[in-house]
């Protein structure tokens, strides 16, 4: 009963944040907006006992991207744009674009419900807890996805130092 | 070793470790020995010797795989090795090869010559590894993303240039809306199938009914994704501002790169796992591959710019290498091996001429630049023929091979209109390749322009695309062996 | 009274996140709220994947959440990068300004 | 020497010439030209004389030589045939041709053709015209014969448009070979049919097959074989420039008076006759058809006798006169009387040779004036052409005596007389020859006799021709008045000698018609009429007489030489039965002004509105191909690939560079899937 | 030696070009006389096969087998018969009159102006030797490049679009073509299991009617566009007239016969149920007509004296089709011998325009007239081409032309009938342009004083004239060569057809 009330709660934070990500004027707070959204998905996490990936999105996430997020927008003043218009020119076709998209994902959801024949939810495995398991998972089977990702963020770090630090010669 | 690493693991995933390693190395030794841009060339060794060590780990494995037989899964199913990924590393290696080899030159001419380039460059071969050898979806999404982030900095390397920022950008948010959509299916996928296994999503397609909801919605998204990084209508629109953007040879390497690899992930997957729900892809591969022909060859009738141009006669190709999937026959998949062999060389090819076009203060990247080249350089204006003349499908080049494989599977599998349509287009097609040929040998350029910007490695470079082009065209006997084999399970 | 919140519930909530999302690529001209809008169609798929994995009582889904949002990361920081050296060069965050390649 | 087995140099020699002229020509000075020129003529005119009387020599009277295969296809051979019919042939055509070859080395001698050596140029094509008109006549088969049916024809067109600087000459020749072409066209259609019918093209094979009398009357009455003739017949209109393809001839008259005398009279033109007369034996089976040939030869004679009447340029007169002639033959050959038909060819070679040489020598002594309105008391000046003239005049007009008379005489009686002729046809011959004796005599009295009406400067100038030309006119006089005595009518008796040519011919046409009394009913000896054959003697001899005298009444006593004559008939005439106008109307008015009035046009200058009209449909319907080709099938092409281009635009400027398009697209390309799975499944 | 008499003379020119790749390109007459050279060379080296070739013998002869794509089923297999063999002799003929013609009128690009002749040499010469689909295909396409360039750069005013016309038009053809190829190929390979491009092999199907008129299309375009038959001729006129003097006559003489030698070759003894098949035979009749009177139509209106030589082609390859569908013997030979006379004849009419164009630089007929005055020589060779093209007897014309009537009457009296017409439209636009080039009075003064053949100009014109008087006048060794072949043609057709008769 109550975890209902919590999911209706986050998902509501969740979307309403995600609106208003996309609707506000000002970049900041879009960016605030997002965290919200965020912090509303982050707490859908811990609804489904995924303690690691909750703490995963406050820190990575609501720490680490968002600020670098609010750095670049404190970096190039969004001042101008704020003023600007704020939606694309051929914002009507891109809506009606967008809502056939939406329905059609809705009716797939719907009608895939039925058929989204889904062995009835387990129940929570007894004893090791999440973090534990995910290790023991992740360094097994995951191992080489794990390796990639720090040759990814290489890459990411020296793409980005390389595309932001200015020209010497 | 442990049993999280085992021998084979390791015998498997030796070339990835090498790659990195290089790619890491490369980075290292630019930030310490090279300070001066000169001599940064000679970091094109480490590439040079990375792909050598790679290439030998590669021929063992190979060497195994034909006296054992079958294929080698590591990381408990997470990779691969088979004939069939072998083809495409060995495509990867001679692609970033090459792509190495014709680069420095030019990234000296545009004042953009780092190391990092080259070590962006191997690592981009790393993500492509797992785009051939993953058959796990975690490992082949994070490899996808490897090679993409890559891209994305690699496109925008000349932080100077509006235009390559602006391809870098456009690139990077498509590519993100993409992987979205590709990382959504992924994610549908798993639930469906409770794993993320290749293998076991094989079983989940084939017990499920291919009408089923979710899995069409995976299906889509997957696709959506798929169809993005092979540059095809209608996914195709970053394609034409990005290989402008690039510098060119960075261009050469998404073209060829980034396209084969990605092929190889699409092959893989609606052959393998999603082949059982044949009947739900199939339109759409055909409706892409239709579309791609359609607009890229339409668009590229009156471009003017040689990089969009070939940027449009790569979305053409791939409509065509499409087809052969939607063959789907054994025919059929033989057949984009072999195109996608061919594409790699003529195209490596024809963007090697035109790095060598890049001069001082001069992009080289517009059609008139291409005048009276046979003039100036008869060897690059013959080669340039032999790339074209390819990439237009005509004996006795490789191109031919590419095409006739996909006109005999649409023949073999009943697609006759399919057929017919695709043989109209290459005369389209010829209409504008021809246009740059008539440049290089009939017309004349108005003003003198400075001498090519030419190098030993872009030479070497363009031997190597040259001579292969028409070694596939005259002998491409051993080539389709290799290409059987890779398909025989 | 409400439903007991299954799965599908989720899938739904990250339906909606996805599209949401695409509503900020496909309107918004500011790059970086383009940006964020991505985030948000990756969070829609962890959304997914979390789920999932609650469902089937696996953590393999939470794991795959894990890289998706390494890449979301690895994606920002390129694209912040790219974006900031863009702006020295041009002056704008608007993307229909930003049209010097085309046709 | 074996003459008989030499008979292919009999063409070779001239050929050789022709090379020698084309090849060296401009080396050689003139006398040596007119050495070889008319020596090789005269070479083949001796081997053909020694081929002729072996050829008597021997009881079955043919002889082939076969050199070698030419087409395997048609089995046909550079094979040549020696036979009575082509043993004539080849005697008047070397013959005649070497005394009108001495004739020209005279009268061209003075001729400055295209910048220097227009008369090498000259010789040797009139070589080479020989050699094609003996290879016409000495082939063994039909597709041979056929080469010197074209060849001919080629030559003629050379020496008609031999002054290269006349344009009208240059339109004549054209015309010429064109119209040829036409009859080509029915010959070479009505060989493919014999071949058919026959399975062989050889002359020889091709009589035996006829006459092995296996064809019933589904062949032979309006059957293959019918059609089969009338397509060779059609050929032989052509060459023979019959109705109604006449046209060219009088225009070829632009040519060179050697030249018309040769071709357009002795030689080419009655290659149609020698190839009617060789097919006999396919003729003599198809009554319908030999009913059409001699009408048209009958219409034909009639028809251009009745031009000639008022033709005031002397070569025009001589040139319908050969038309009617040829139709004279025509009708002979159409009534089954074959070997008429060739004797008619035969004794015309003579006058009408000497006719237009002697006009040349006229022409030649009025410096090129060719209106004989413009002519008058030329009696005394040139005495030896008007000699030489009269006697052909005479013969021609059909005076006993003379071989006009034998040979039209003979055709009149067999017209009348043969199961296949008919009393109209008779008639239509009469009148011919009533008229042929009137312009005749009209174009002698408006020539030499009456008082000169050319101008001072013309007057002073006139001169006899030099030996080369006259004495071949004399040759020729004489050969007007004894030529005829081989064919007389057998009511003078009968003898080896007064039948000669006929016995001669006997074995090539005889046998002809038994086949035609066998497979037909006609062609039946007739019974011998003496009495009504007299009677019809006599009344052409008056035709005849009366035709003279009433040319001398009006154009010696009336002095009528400048003035219309005939009443409404006149203009008539003088257009040619405004035949010209009507193949203009036809072909012309009819199709672009909608049909102008017939008589509004009076001017002789429109000529030929038959090929010109032909020309100009044909033009028509070429300038509407080259629009259709411009405008439809290379306007298809260059549209696809102008849309193409033009559709490119759209697909370009779809990549705006904007980047929410883009997203846009994909966008649409996701819905566009999705929308698929909705609908599509 | 003899065993690879084939190959070497495929290769002679290749060989050519490969040292010539390496004379430098300022040493211009170096060039030529190596161009000239290797040119005659491979004159030279195919005297031995027309030599040694077995008339009697109405299989391949010279045959060379040797494996090149094992896994396609695709072999080096070069053979000839009586027609390939003459076809290869036209070719190194006209191959080496085209390269000696141009020594003077080529002034700029000479290296690869001859290097292009000499690999299109190769090129034609394997056309019409290999017994392996694809190798011809190969060959086939191999050819297009070098014309594009003689045409592209070396040609007239208009000259890029007639290139790329004749290009894409002709590759489009090839393209569907090759689907028809592969289609036969397919069904090959499920009737017997293994994949073979040897025609040989191919002709052992035994397809369904339907499919058989499929594929007979496929090849008709591929081959049609090439010959060209009549819808599909545009691109012809505008090629040949905008090439240069000896790309139009190799196009003429040559280029355009690959197309009615595929429908010998391939069309009909591949497919003798679809190429007897009435309503397609009709169709092709029908068109070859239309082409025969159509080409003389619009070439009496052409105001442009090369332009109207090229659409003489088109009447004359009317003939050539109309003889191969007429289906017999007379029909096929005739057709064959009227292609070799095509190339002579209508290779002399092009050099013949190429010889003024050279002195007066423009095609135009009403610049000219009265040309026998100031060229008399020059006038004489022209007749002479004229006439043969005309089909003058004792020309060679005249024996392919009447041959061909000969068996479409057997096939069809109402072709004949048609086509006879086409024979004497043919005497009226060549002797108009006769009369308005060379007769009448010297009209434009420019042509006054202009020289007279040079003696190189005799040496390309006296083998032709030589050539056609020999044809025209002893036409039989020809006929004894094609004798066996065509027989084996016709039969195969036939006897198809007659069987399905008696099924029927």
């Amino acid at each position: 009963m109550i975890d209902i009330a919590f999911f209706y709660a986050f998902a509501a934070l969740t979307v309403i944040g995600a609106i208003l990500t996309v609707t506000l004027r000002n970049a900041i707070h879009c960016a605030i907006a997002l965290i919200a959204s965020l912090a509303g998905i982050a707490g859908l996490y811990l609804l489904q006992k995924a303690e690691f990936l909750f703490v995963v999105q406050i820190m990575l996430y609501i720490g680490g991207v968002m600020v670098l997020f609010l750095f670049v927008i404190m970096l190039v003043n969004l001042d101008g744009a704020a003023k600007e218009r704020q939606y694309h020119r051929h914002w009507l076709a891109a809506a009606a674009c967008l809502i056939g998209t939406g329905a059609v994902f809705a009716t797939f959801l719907h009608r895939g419900m039925g058929a989204l024949k889904l062995e009835a939810a387990l129940p929570a495995v007894p004893g090791a807890g999440n973090v534990e398991t995910l290790s023991m998972v992740l360094f097994r089977e995951y191992l080489v996805p794990f390796e990639v990702a720090s040759l990814l963020l290489l890459v990411a770090v020296v793409g980005g130092v390389m595309m932001a630090k200015k020209r010497i010669d | 070793m442990s049993v999280y690493y085992t021998a084979t693991d390791h015998f498997v995933l030796l070339p990835a470790l090498l790659l990195a390693l290089f790619g890491c190395a490369t980075l290292l030794f630019d930030f310490w020995v090279f300070p001066d841009p000169k001599q940064r060339r000679w970091l094109l060794l480490f590439l040079v010797l990375g792909e050598v060590f790679a290439g030998a780990a590669y021929w063992r494995q190979y060497d195994f795989l034909s006296t054992h037989g079958g294929e080698l899964t590591a990381f408990n199913g997470a990779l691969i090795v088979d004939h069939y990924s072998l083809f495409f590393h060995w495509i990867f290696l001679a692609t970033t090869l090459i792509v190495g080899l014709m680069s420095y030159k030019y990234m000296e001419v545009s004042e953009e010559h780092h190391g990092e380039y080259y070590g962006l460059l191997m690592l981009a071969q790393t993500g492509m590894f797992f785009l051939a050898s993953g058959y796990e979806l975690v490992a082949i999404f994070i490899g996808l993303e490897t090679m993409a982030v890559t891209f994305y900095v690699l496109v925008g390397f000349l932080r100077s240039d509006k235009r390559s920022n602006e391809a870098a950008l456009k690139y990077l948010l498509l590519g993100g809306l993409s992987s979205g959509f590709l990382a959504y299916g992924f994610s549908l996928l798993y639930g469906l199938a409770g794993s993320t296994k290749l293998a076991d999503i094989g079983r989940m397609a084939a017990s499920r009914d291919a009408g089923d909801p979710i899995l069409l919605m995976a299906l889509g998204t997957t696709a959506v994704g798929l169809l993005f990084k092979i540059s095809a209508a209608p996914f195709h629109m970053w394609a034409p501002d990005a290989y402008e953007g690039a510098p060119t040879a960075v261009t050469a390497f998404l073209a060829v790169g980034s396209k084969a690899a990605s092929f190889a992930l699409l092959l893989r997957l609606m052959v393998g796992p999603l082949g059982p729900a044949r009947v739900s892809w199939e339109p759409i591969l055909v409706a892409a591959a239709v579309l791609s022909i359609i607009i890229g060859n339409l668009a590229a009738v009156t471009q003017t710019n040689t990089k969009r141009l070939l940027a449009y006669s790569g979305i053409n190709h791939a409509g065509y290498i499409l087809l052969g999937i939607v063959a789907g026959n054994p025919t059929g998949i033989k057949g984009v091996l072999i195109y996608l062999l061919v594409y790699t060389f003529m195209t490596l090819g024809a963007f090697s001429v035109l790095t060598a076009l890049t001069r001082k203060g001069l992009a080289g990247d517009d059609i008139n630049d291409l005048n009276g080249l046979m003039k100036k350089a008869p060897g690059y204006g013959i080669a340039m023929l032999i790339f074209l003349v390819s990439l237009a499908g005509i004996p006795p080049t490789g191109g031919f091979f590419g095409k006739y494989y996909i006109f005999l599977s649409l023949i073999e599998t009943g697609h006759y209109n399919l057929a017919i349509f695709a043989a109209l287009f290459v005369a389209v097609s010829v209409y504008y390749y021809f246009r740059l040929i008539r440049a290089v040998f009939v017309d004349t350029e108005e003003q003198e322009t400075p001498a090519l910007s030419t190098s030993f490695g872009l030479k070497v470079g363009l031997g190597i695309t040259g001579v292969m082009t028409l070694v596939l065209g005259m002998y491409p006997e051993p080539f389709l062996r290799l290409a059987q084999l890779s398909i025989s399970r | 009274m409400l439903s007991p919140i299954t799965t599908e519930h989720y899938l739904v909530l990250s339906a909606m996140l996805l599209l949401i999302g695409t509503v900020g690529v496909l309107l918004r001209r500011n790059v970086v709220v383009i940006m964020m809008s991505i985030e948000l169609i990756l969070n829609a798929v962890n959304l997914n994947l979390v789920a999932f994995s609650h469902h089937l009582q696996q953590v393999n889904g939470q794991i795959f959440a894990i890289f998706i949002i390494v890449v979301a990361v690895a994606e920002a920081a390129v694209g912040l990068g790219i974006l900031i050296a863009l702006f020295r060069n041009k002056e704008t965050v608007l993307v229909d300004e930003i049209d010097l390649l085309k046709w | 020497m074996n003459f008989l087995d030499l008979i292919w140099l009999i063409p070779i020699m001239p050929l050789c010439g022709a090379a020698i002229m084309l090849l060296f020509g401009r080396k050689l000075s003139k006398a040596v030209v007119s050495i070889i020129c008319p020596g090789s003529v005269l070479a083949s005119f001796i081997l053909s004389l020694g081929a002729v009387i072996q050829l008597a020599g021997l009881k079955e009277r043919t002889h082939q030589v076969v050199l070698f295969t030419w087409l395997p296809q048609l089995h046909a051979d550079f094979g040549y045939l020696l036979d009575p019919l082509s043993s004539v042939m080849i005697l008047v055509v070397t013959g005649i041709g070497f005394l009108i070859h001495v004739y020209a080395t005279g009268y061209m001698a003075h001729e400055h053709g295209p910048r220097h050596g227009g008369y090498y140029r000259f010789f040797g094509y009139l070589n080479l015209f020989v050699f094609f008109m003996l290879t016409l006549v000495l082939a063994n088969n039909y597709p041979l014969l056929f080469v010197g049916w074209e060849g001919v024809g080629l030559c003629s067109y050379l020496l008609i448009g031999f002054y290269f600087n006349k344009k009208s000459a240059g339109d004549a020749g054209k015309k010429a070979f064109i119209v040829n072409r036409i009859g080509d066209a029915g010959f070479i259609l009505g060989m493919f049919f014999l071949f058919q019918v026959t399975g062989s093209l050889r002359f020889t094979e091709v009589t035996d097959a006829l006459r092995s009398a296996r064809f019933g009357p589904e062949e032979t009455t309006f059957g293959i074989l019918s059609l089969t003739a009338l397509l060779l017949f059609i050929g032989a209109t052509g060459k023979s420039a019959q109705l109604p393809l006449y046209v060219w001839l009088p225009d070829a008259m632009e040519g060179p008076t050697p030249v018309s005398a040769l071709i357009h009279a002795a030689t080419m033109v009655t290659a149609g006759v020698y190839m009617c007369a060789r097919s006999n034996a396919l003729f003599a089976l198809t009554p319908e058809t030999s009913h059409i040939v001699a009408a048209v030869g009958a219409a034909t004679a009639i028809f251009a006798a009745s031009i000639g009447l008022v033709q005031n340029d002397i070569k025009r007169v001589l040139a319908y006169s050969t038309v009617s002639q040829l139709g004279y033959m025509f009708l002979a050959v159409g009534v089954g009387a074959y070997w008429v038909g060739i004797f008619h060819l035969y004794t015309h070679a003579f006058f009408k040779a000497l006719l237009f040489l002697g006009a040349g020598s006229v022409i030649h002594a009025m410096s090129g004036q060719q209106d004989m309105r413009h002519m008058g008391g030329l009696r005394s000046k040139i005495p030896i052409t008007f000699g030489t003239m009269f006697i052909a005049s005479l013969a021609i007009a059909g005076i006993p005596g003379l071989a006009g008379f034998f040979s039209k005489d003979e055709i009149l009686w067999q017209t009348w007389s043969s199961p296949l002729g008919s009393k109209v046809l008779w008639v239509a011959g009469f009148l011919t020859a009533l008229m042929t004796a009137f312009y005749m005599w009209r174009l002698m009295f408006m020539t030499f006799f009456g008082e000169p009406r050319m101008d001072e400067k013309t007057k002073h100038h006139i001169h006899e021709s030099p030996k080369s030309m006259t004495v071949p006119l004399m040759v020729l006089a004489g050969g007007s008045v004894v030529a005829g005595w081989i064919g007389m009518p057998k009511v003078f008796g009968e003898n080896g000698f007064m039948q000669g040519l006929e016995h001669w011919l006997a074995p090539v046409f005889e046998s002809g018609r038994e086949v035609a009394h066998a497979a037909t009913g006609h062609g039946a000896p007739a019974h011998h009429d003496t009495t009504m054959e007299w009677v019809l003697m006599g009344l052409s001899i008056g035709a005849a007489l009366s035709g003279i005298f009433l040319a001398r009444h009006i154009y010696l006593r009336m002095k009528a030489a400048d003035r219309p004559t005939g009443g409404f008939l006149y203009p008539v005439l003088l257009n040619k039965w405004y035949v010209d106008e009507l193949y203009d109307f036809l072909f012309v008015n009819g199709l672009s002004k909608g049909g102008g009035t017939l008589m509004a046009k009076f001017d002789t200058n429109v000529i030929d509105g038959g090929v010109n009209g032909t020309a100009w449909l044909t033009r028509m319907v070429s300038r509407i191909s080259m629009w259709y080709d411009t405008w439809i099938v290379d306007g298809i092409v260059n549209l696809t690939a102008f849309s193409v281009r033009a559709l490119s635009f759209p697909v370009r400027f779809l990549q705006t560079g904007f980047l929410q398009s883009y997203a846009l697209v994909f966008v649409a390309g996701v819905l566009g899937i999705f929308g698929y799975f909705w609908w599509g499944r | 030696m003899q065993g690879h008499l084939l190959s070497i003379i495929l290769f002679t020119p290749l060989l050519g070009v490969l040292v010539l790749m390496f004379l430098p390109r300022s040493q211009k007459t170096l060039v030529r006389l190596w161009a000239n050279i290797s040119a005659a060379a491979g004159l030279l080296v195919s005297i031995p096969l027309i030599v040694n070739f077995d008339r009697n013998n109405g299989g391949m002869q010279f045959v060379e087998r040797m494996e090149w794509i094992p896994s396609l089923g695709v072999q080096y297999l070069i053979g000839v018969d009586g027609i390939s063999v003459l076809m290869v002799m036209l070719t190194t003929v006209m191959g080496f009159l085209a390269i000696f013609s141009s020594w003077d009128s080529v002034k700029y690009r000479e290296k690869e102006y001859y290097a292009m002749f000499l690999i299109q040499q190769t090129g034609m010469i394997g056309v019409f030797i290999s017994m392996d689909f694809l190798l011809f295909y190969v060959f086939w396409e191999m050819v297009l490049v070098p014309m594009y360039f003689i045409i592209g750069v070396w040609g007239g005013p208009r000259k890029l679009y007639a290139a790329i016309k004749f290009f894409l038009y002709t590759l489009a053809g090839g393209v569907m073509m090759l689907l028809g190829i592969l289609t036969l190929y397919f069904v090959y390979f499920g009737q017997t299991g293994r994949y073979t491009f040897e025609i040989s092999e191919l002709m052992k199907l035994n397809m369904p009617l339907g499919l058989q008129q499929w594929v007979f299309w496929a090849f008709f375009l591929g081959f049609a566009v090439k010959v060209p038959m009549f819808p599909f001729h545009t691109w012809l006129p505008d090629a040949h007239t905008e090439a240069p003097t000896a790309g139009s006559v190799i196009l003429a003489a040559v280029l355009l016969k690959m197309g009615t030698y595929g429908f010998l070759r391939f069309s009909l003894p591949l497919l003798p149920k679809a190429s007897s098949d009435h309503t397609i035979v009709t169709v092709l009749a029908t068109l070859s007509i239309i082409g025969i009177l159509y080409g003389a139509f619009v070439s009496l209106m052409q105001k442009d004296w090369k332009k109207l030589v090229a659409y003489s082609s088109v009447s004359h390859l009317g003939f050539c089709t109309l003889g191969i569908f007429a289906l017999n013997q007379a029909g096929i030979a005739g057709s064959v011998i009227q292609q070799i006379n095509h190339g002579i004849s209508t290779g002399m009419l092009f050099l013949v325009v190429g010889v003024i164009y050279e002195r007066r630089h423009t095609r135009l007929i009403s610049e000219y007239g009265g040309l026998a005055h100031v060229m008399p020589n020059y006038a004489i060779v022209f007749a002479i081409a004229m006439l043969s093209s005309a089909g003058l007897p004792l020309l060679n014309g005249f024996v392919g032309e009447f041959t061909i009537l000969q068996g479409a009457f057997d096939a069809n009296k109402i072709w004949a009938a048609w086509a006879v017409l086409g024979i004497i439209f043919g005497a009226a636009y060549l002797l108009w342009l006769y009369q308005r080039t060379m007769l009448g009075e010297v009209t434009n003064e420019k042509n006054i004083g202009l020289p007279d053949l040079n003696w190189r100009e005799w040496a390309v014109f006296l083998p032709l004239i030589l050539w056609a008087i020999s044809i025209g006048v002893y036409p039989k060794p020809y006929f004894d060569i094609l004798e066996k072949p065509v027989q084996q043609i016709v039969h195969r057709v036939h006897q198809t057809a007659n069987t399905e008769a008696a099924i029927r």
